[in-house]
């Protein structure tokens, strides 16, 4: 096997090992989708996986296109309805980790996916918020995960679609949320995680290759960093051959589809 | 009590210009068919309502059909964004529908407040999120026990529910398995329902605490087979994600999408959908 | 993550004097041999909650092991009243409880709200019924769209949930089938719970909408077979309608009470409940 | 077959014939549930039967003991969870008949399960209201049945269980209920519905063979009736046998448990 990976799969990689065996992660589709399945695949074989669809505790064999396809209730302990994930699961404080991805981030782990430029009269109208508001206050903590940009990774984000840490410090605890929010940020870059009192991402893993200078350059903010600095070991061999496998079998199954 | 009809003729008899309608699924078993037949007796001035408004409202944005959009998540799942919708609000073609905007959780909440009579629902919801900001359907309410300052938002309760499902049973019973969505409490918040189905079977003969709604509760069937298509119907055909991979160059331009739809909704009808899945049916894969 | 475990250590570990505590079912799966585990372990000065109490609720108030009974409808399904709870609300033996009295819809709405986090429920209820009257736990909240009155409870949040289900798989995922009351709503509004099983398998193997609660939202599981007698477990035994016509002569003397306790409970372990459903298996009547 | 028949069996058979295809009845146990299974066995095969254990759409063979017996799953359209059956299925307006039981009965159709005495310092603690106080204002309509008797139908009752027309005239309206209240009275002696203008409790129709005097005596109200008095039928054969035969199979069921 080719042991060069990208700077994605090391995204995918080193956010599956953020996961363990006792959480119960409430998945958004993409990036987060894979980093959940792989750590299943890999280190975390029980952990149990949540699509706001309604599957809990699935385990999907290949990636799903949506956060409904039908692999996802195949594979699942069971399927309830919509509003019941809501309301009994999500709100219910079941959820140790919310996995998010962003359209928009700011350096306090606020996330916009809902417009770009004004809210009235948009430059670009975005899918909106969807689970996003109330995953980022009703899960324990919340994971990001999202490739570097100055799109992106931005100082001041257009609209608070889901609120992190707000104007950071205590102002989770200020607007009354008792859950803990972004603690933890992965890029395809670094490993990110708050400042323990000003509450701003700060980098405290390089990935293994990646240097200040890039991190700084497509982020939008002036990147601090945790004084006793790690690198990210880079994807072990099994690592890679799971993500690869579960990519290449996604791609198999949705040729079937398409060769018809 | 259900009456068994054809969709050219329920959409007719349950939908009117200006209603507020919604087309529920949540990726399995979305109404295609049904959408595709309003679009085709071009009903309009509508207020549509949807947790995930995806491809079929683009079409119905695109063709001119719609007032307002209430929603969550406009897009295309798992592609992007939604095309019509998006230069429906950003630039106002054909319109520029006005648009209610929440999140997953306000809109179950609703859908199930309405299918309990209750005119609210109350949750705990938005705390920091700056939607509330810009939509004056969301409130505050103490509760009077504890003093915690929760969220309310008024019940939702659809003029009309379109809905697809695996069978009926003869008397108009409707089964729905899977994933299930907010399908049921759309209906049961309805004044008025249609359901496509993929089979009318003798009897639904499922688990005792399968989900079905009782043919009282509904107010036309018909019998649709591949009406999802391209989404789901769990048990008969597969997903067509290359469909939806697709929906994204065609929405991308007026000209493109004007076309497709000429072709593909308005010039047939609603037999299409069964050989459009015929390729995708389970079997081939099993 | 759900610990397999005796009955005997399951009640032990769960229940400390003092706490607030349900023993849930209506009708079916009502978990008999959990109660008497606590009867005989003297498990006292407990609020138990329940929509429906009825034989096991009489006999925990008899045994004078509670302070308070929250509830809807205490009585001896299709039999008639409770005799121990009358008498311990009419002359004070052994303890005059406390009582907070709502009704079912009020009880059903306030575990839905504990299970879905929330400090409180509205509803429409009491429209000119008397308990709230007589029960400061029952409030009005004005909807804030409408302006229509409504009612407030608060939630159910047990310290306890009891319940008895058919089935759990080897991890813990546990199955309820039938008819289903509030346990599954009572569980995962309670800070702990003890889920006593028919049968422990290896998977479930069941209906993908099935009503399973999953491994991590319960704290023990036990194998107690029989042990809702003489309430039922569908697909297992059927109801014991005998016992409860006899418990209406057993519970209306104190004297006659104490000696079945004595025989019946006290004096023998879950390991009963076994043998007790034995001519009830359904295979006898199929 | 004798078609000599007793007082009971003519009230469930008076109130079988109140019920319609196009009904969904919400069932209280006892003399409700033998009734609306009457109708169903009868005139009324479509009607819906529901009863609050969750069952929507059941058939019993046999006469259930409790509302949640097992014959009601096996029979039934689909069982639903508790909770949603008072939300959706009662609160949600979808009930055409609540048919309720009554231990004290006023004549405004107001009703009384909980208390006999004072509430805090009872003479007979009774069950308590259960589904009754929702059932008796999301209903569309309250069947009442239950035998006469003079502490049964009393001038005033002893605790407001749930709200039937209240003081009478408006008073329904004038508290924002919307559905229509108690709109018969089915006894084992007449059939009652309420004065359209005072909304009391009138008798319209004696069963037969039943006299004023007997009805007056075992009613704790002054007895009032409509001009157009008629008289009950008394049962046809076929309601007759069906009845019996309900209540042998029922009885044959419970002593096939009995006997082990």
């Amino acid at each position: 096997m080719n042991r060069e990976y990208n700077s994605d799969e090391m995204m995918t990689i080193a956010a599956s090992r953020a996961l363990s065996n006792s959480d119960v992660c409430f998945v958004g589709i993409g990036a987060p989708s894979a980093a959940c399945n792989i750590a299943r695949m890999t280190h975390a074989p029980d952990i149990t996986l949540i699509y706001e669809s309604g599957t809990i505790g699935t385990a999907p064999n290949i990636l799903p296109l949506s956060i409904g396809d039908g692999e996802l209730c195949e594979t699942a302990i069971t399927t309830v309805a919509v509003p019941e994930m809501f309301r009994y699961w999500l709100q219910g404080g079941r959820i140790t980790i919310g996995f998010l991805g962003a359209a928009q981030l700011d350096k306090f782990g606020n996330i916009n996916t809902t417009v770009i430029g004004d809210y009235g009269n948009p430059k670009t109208r975005l899918p909106g918020g969807g689970g996003a508001p109330e995953i980022a206050s009703s899960a324990n903590q919340i994971y990001i995960t999202m490739k570097q940009s100055l799109r992106g990774m931005v100082e001041k984000i257009d609209f608070f679609t889901s609120f992190g840490h707000g104007q950071g410090n205590e102002n989770r605890k200020d607007i009354n949320i008792s859950t803990l929010g972004p603690s933890l940020l992965i890029t395809d870059l670094a490993m990110w995680k708050p400042d323990p009192v000003t509450k701003e991402f700060t980098v405290f893993s390089i990935h293994e290759g990646v240097s200040k200078d890039m991190i700084q350059d497509s982020c939008g903010w002036n990147v601090k960093y945790f004084k006793d600095l790690k690198i990210t070991k880079s994807p072990t061999e099994i690592e890679l051959k799971t993500l690869r496998e579960l990519k290449e079998r996604t791609k198999k199954a949705n040729l079937a589809q398409d060769n018809r | 009590m259900a009456e068994f009809i054809s969709l050219k003729e329920g959409v007719s008899k349950t939908l009117n210009k200006g209603d507020t309608v919604c087309f529920e699924g949540f990726t399995h078993l979305i109404p295609h068919a049904s959408a595709h037949e309003v679009v085709r007796q071009k009903i309009d001035d509508l207020t549509i309502i949807r947790m995930t408004p995806d491809v079929i409202y683009d079409q119905l944005i695109g063709m001119g059909l719609v007032k307002k959009m209430i929603f969550s998540y406009a897009g295309n799942p798992g592609v992007g964004l939604l095309r019509r919708f998006r230069d429906s609000v950003e630039k106002g073609w054909p319109n520029k529908i006005e648009i209610e905007e929440h999140s997953h959780s306000a809109m179950a909440h609703a859908y199930e407040a309405g299918a309990a009579g209750l005119p609210c629902a109350i949750f705990r919801g938005y705390m920091g999120a700056e939607l509330k900001k810009v939509n004056s359907n969301i409130k505050k309410i103490e509760c009077p026990f504890t003093g915690e300052e929760l969220t309310a938002v008024p019940s939702l309760k659809p003029d009309v529910a379109f809905i697809h499902a695996q069978k009926a049973d003869k008397k108009g019973n409707v089964l729905i398995e899977g994933i299930l969505g907010v399908q049921k409490e759309a209906v049961l918040a309805s004044k008025k329902s249609l359901v496509t189905v993929e089979e009318i079977v003798d009897t639904l003969d499922c688990h005792p605490n399968a989900t079905v709604l009782p043919d009282w509760t509904i107010s036309f069937i018909s019998h649709v087979p591949g009406g999802a298509h391209p989404s789901y119907a769990r048990g008969y055909y597969k997903r067509d994600n290359a469909c939806y991979i697709e929906w994204d160059k065609i929405a991308s331009n007026r000209e493109t999408f004007r076309e497709w739809m000429e072709e593909n909704v308005l010039k047939v009808d609603a037999e299409v959908f069964k050989s459009r899945v015929e390729k995708l049916r389970e079997d081939r894969y099993e």
